[in-house]
């Protein structure tokens, strides 16, 4: 074990960087530029029941340190996912790979944990609550403590492989959606997705996305991502990855202090391809700098004292 | 794709708000039709540009200032420095283009036809150009064109110079292929008005610029294509026009 | 009426650019750098009942784009504001001021609200319900669309001045909180007060804060802003106020379009203390680059087509 | 308090990490004691520095590269411009020195004293100063403060140069009045150590600097204050320690 190396739900991790869902698509454009197995592993795009066109275009908005995405989950489905994208990947990364999976109802969300988590290659399932329930009047699964654990109930009764919980940031009280996963028997709690935002065009005096509203991420959210990693991690038992505006080794040191066993970054890669391989390039010279020799001795280190 | 440190050689005014920006750095591989994404200080995204020339070490661009980045380009000093990721994007077709192939550019859209031009010359090509403008003071890149020897047509839509009206107001039918990219309603009249095959060059909001993020989709008659990645150049064939 | 003008309540504004409350004190300190006359009108340090001490230091971190602060409302209290603070402001301020009010109780608001609202020089109560309800197990006022509106009908019930509920934007639900005020008779609403915030010291290995979180806001925070504010907007029929990350005059026109009447600007005070100034003096060379001739008929514009 | 542009003309290494800033610019009506407030590129607050000296059109700042600001600020080139908030805080209370004051500075506390010995020494007063460091390597300004015509100790923790120990250890009683600055606690000890009256300069995590966000309260035996504002010059007196 290196002292980058850190376990995430009974698997170890080489270290604790991992690119987020819809920054890294399946990983192997990113394969073109460098070896991806440098990496702890990565979350491929968040993979649906059905194929799914995603939302109409303008999908990307600019704002201070970060960006708007109105993506909608763009993906060919839980099928071409098994049979083309993890077979050409599994030319270019030898790592347990994150599935991440989205739904727009419990039976979506266990059909296609179901399916990915029988697959060899799926290490973790990192399911996205952040959808609307479309059964549930489309307010997000996220919002709420009871849709939350429905998800990681049904979830949990079809497969074996660690079930990661990712919430949404949008909320009043994370820590008890948090609470509600774990009891209903999550692995694990990714957080945050993106904070639901907006800009308009001062040209066209209209909302820059079609959509009109979408997920805002980047370097901007940082802090209330640490917070909220903070919370959660002082309130559950099981361990927390810390996402949101992560952009260089500091900032994985920061989120594993407030208390995260892995980091992922997200946004970043999309502006430097090579974020991700250069942020684990940077973290043993970064550590020394901080006078830290481990960094599984570090998670959660700012809650002592 | 590449990441690239180029150093400005010079960013002369074409017109009131395009300028040229001469780039030395590595330009190898860059074909006509691809694009570079420029990150600029304190902002967060990279700015897509088209490549309007490529030669050894030289890169040459042409970017209308309508905004933060761009204006911000404007700016730009010979010495300083710019990150830039390269050879973005499909590019055109060289091969389709037949003997006597036309290039339709609207405004700053006409950029990636000139490295293209060139290009299509050096394969012995008799190229036809028409260049879109609104009025006379817009115009930019016609002598350019002639130089390489090209068959240059003016139209303005105010018609202070050259042919008045539209660019595909000055569609001919002796063409073997056309290229062309400008605003989105012209290519959509390019579309409509031609009668040969060719290819289009879209633009849209883009989040990587490299096939990552899938902010660039676009519906095509083979399902949704990423504008960065299997664009920004597609077959005639391929497009299917929403609204 | 000028081009800038806009009308808040019934009180008309020469231009809708306001300090924010808490980064422009009572007015004075900023009055000594700049006419504050040129300005819509500002809204002053959150007063309490009784003086406040604020919580410790360190209070302040800085963020990318942005800052946390745990100043903690200190304050000198309602009476000492009144007789202190107010007359010193009248030698250097003859518009109608927005008074900003916490509380910790509904009769701590209510209270802070009879004597300020009595005041001639207040033109508006801006009542901060970010704070925590001390008898309602600490969760704050503003996260709870009851608790929410039991403060306006307090404060309503003691004053005829303008009422301009200031939500917290750390909620699921920020349309169904400014509803409720509304319907609890609220005049206005503002939004947004900070988001919930961390930062964490890479040398000492703990919170940046010594209250370890804080409210984070600045640039960084403008797109959730906006996207709360649009959402408000078309939700209720009274007046909006814009604010969180506002630093230059496209911003604030963002936040009209978005919906907002006025604008209020708050922690870009603190590191260009000319800022509110520069923004109201850049507004027309604004408005004519984006072919606006009068700031009053783009409110909520973005709504449209 | 003044906005005010200043133009790098200096930035000189005075120990491994502690450098020199030597400004031009706009230097009225600045004090000893008080500090400026320094805008950096990309960084989102400004960064408070002590004025360690101030004539005419030239500000010198003595600094410390601890962190992400002041490591961006030892980049800083002869020629590059900064946007500096200048004359804030109360400054020293020169009227109250007695006619032998004692300054008594720790590592880059030292700065403001150096200001407030040239003011004390042109106004005829006889100024003793003790300078404690932690190692030979880190001590800076001793000659400086001796071309003054101050008497000038320096002590070392480590002994590695002049008297071994702290600050507080090389005391005498022969002063009129101290001015100290430096950690908080050396501070401590020096309220404890000290015969006289005197004053101490603090720090604090600041958001303006200049007195608008109570981001810097202070308790004292008065209430609570503005380090930025009424502070960061303190009379012993007012001094409540906390902890
Ligand atoms: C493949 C491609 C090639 C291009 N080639 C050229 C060229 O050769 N010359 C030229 O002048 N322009 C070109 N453009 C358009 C150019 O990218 C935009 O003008 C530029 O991004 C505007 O940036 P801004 O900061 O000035 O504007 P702002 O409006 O401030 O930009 C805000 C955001 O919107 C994006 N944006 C704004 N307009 C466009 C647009 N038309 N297309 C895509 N994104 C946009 C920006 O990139 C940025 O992320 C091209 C665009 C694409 C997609
Ligand atoms: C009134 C005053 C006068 C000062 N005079 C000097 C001086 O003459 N020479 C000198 O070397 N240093 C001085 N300091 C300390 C100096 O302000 C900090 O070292 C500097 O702000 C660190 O910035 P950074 O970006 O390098 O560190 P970072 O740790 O990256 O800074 C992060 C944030 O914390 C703040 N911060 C960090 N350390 C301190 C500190 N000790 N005091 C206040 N804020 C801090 C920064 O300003 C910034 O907002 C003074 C501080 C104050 C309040
Ligand atoms: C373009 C884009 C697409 C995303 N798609 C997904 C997705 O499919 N599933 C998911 O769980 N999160 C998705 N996210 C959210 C990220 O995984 C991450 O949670 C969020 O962006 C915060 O991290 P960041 O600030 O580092 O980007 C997406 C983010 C971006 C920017
Ligand atoms: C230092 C500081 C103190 C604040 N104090 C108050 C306060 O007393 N009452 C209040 O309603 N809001 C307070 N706020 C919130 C601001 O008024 C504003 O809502 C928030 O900062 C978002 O705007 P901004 O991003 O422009 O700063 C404070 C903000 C800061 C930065
Ligand atoms: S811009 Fe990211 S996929 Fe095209
Ligand atoms: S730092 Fe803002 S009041 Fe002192």
């Amino acid at each position: 074990m290196g002292r980058l190396s850190v376990n995430l739900c009974g698997i170890e991790l080489s270290n604790p960087v991992i690119p987020a869902s819809g920054t890294f698509g399946y990983g192997y454009e990113f394969a073109e530029l460098y070896d991806i197995n440098c990496l702890g592993t990565f979350s491929f795009k968040g993979t649906t029941r059905e194929p799914r066109f995603g939302n109409p275009t303008p999908r990307i908005a600019e704002c201070t340190a970060g960006m708007i995405n109105s993506v909608g989950l763009q993906n060919p489905g839980v099928d071409a996912v098994i049979t083309e994208e993890l077979p050409k990947l599994k030319k270019c990364f030898n790592k347990p790979v994150m599935a991440n999976v989205s739904g727009f109802s419990v039976e979506d969300y266990a059909y296609t944990c179901e399916k990915l988590g029988a697959e060899p290659q799926v290490g973790w399932l990192e399911v996205n609550v952040s959808c609307p329930n479309v059964h549930g009047g489309g307010m997000s699964f996220g919002t709420n403590p009871e849709a939350a654990a429905e998800v990681t109930r049904a979830v949990r009764s079809v497969t074996k492989k660690p079930i990661i919980i990712k919430l949404s940031p949008n909320v009043t009280d994370i820590v008890s959606i948090a609470k509600a996963c774990v009891d209903a028997g999550a692995d694990g709690i990714s957080l945050i997705n993106t904070l639901l935002g907006m800009r308009i065009d001062l040209k066209t005096k209209r909302p820059v996305i079609a959509n009109k509203m979408g997920g805002f991420s980047g370097q901007a959210i940082f802090p209330v991502a640490l917070r909220m990693v903070y919370q959660v991690a002082s309130a559950v038992n099981v361990p927390v990855i810390g996402m949101g505006g992560v952009s260089s080794a500091e900032d994985v040191i920061e989120m594993m202090l407030a208390g995260a066993t892995a980091v992922e970054v997200g946004a970043k890669n999309l502006i430097d391809p090579f974020a991700s391989r250069d942020i684990v390039a940077s973290l043993e010279r970064t550590m020394d700098r901080y006078g830290i020799d481990n960094l599984r001795d570090i998670i959660g280190g700012a809650h002592n004292g | 794709m590449r990441e690239e440190i180029f150093c400005v050689e010079a960013n002369d005014v074409l017109t009131e708000n395009v300028y040229r920006l001469t780039l030395s750095g590595n330009t190898e591989g860059i074909v006509p039709g691809q694009f570079v994404n420029i990150a600029l200080d304190g902002l967060y995204l990279r700015r897509p540009i088209s490549v309007a020339d490529a030669e050894e070490n030289r890169l040459t661009l042409i970017y209308k200032a309508i905004g933060k980045g761009t204006e911000q380009m404007s700016g730009l000093l010979p010495g300083d420095y710019l990150d830039i990721l390269t050879c973005l994007g499909n590019g055109y077709c060289l091969e389709s283009s037949g003997d006597h192939p036309l290039l339709i550019g609207g405004g700053v859209g006409i950029p990636p036809l000139y490295y293209l031009a060139k290009r299509l010359r050096e394969a012995g090509k008799e190229v036809s150009v028409i260049l879109g403008f609104n009025n006379a003071d817009e115009v930019f890149y016609e002598d350019e064109f002639s130089q390489l020897d090209c068959d240059v047509k003016v139209t303005t839509v105010d018609g202070s110079y050259g042919v008045k009206g539209f660019a595909t107001d000055a569609l001919t039918s002796s063409y073997s292929y056309f290229y062309t990219c400008g605003p989105a309603p012209m290519l959509k009249s390019v579309y409509y008005k031609t009668n040969t095959s060719g290819e289009f060059s879209f633009e849209e909001r883009m989040g990587c610029g490299f096939g990552a993020c899938m902010g660039c989709s676009k519906k095509t008659v083979s399902g949704f294509k990423r504008v960065c990645k299997d664009g920004p150049v597609f077959r005639k064939e391929e497009i299917l026009w929403e609204d």
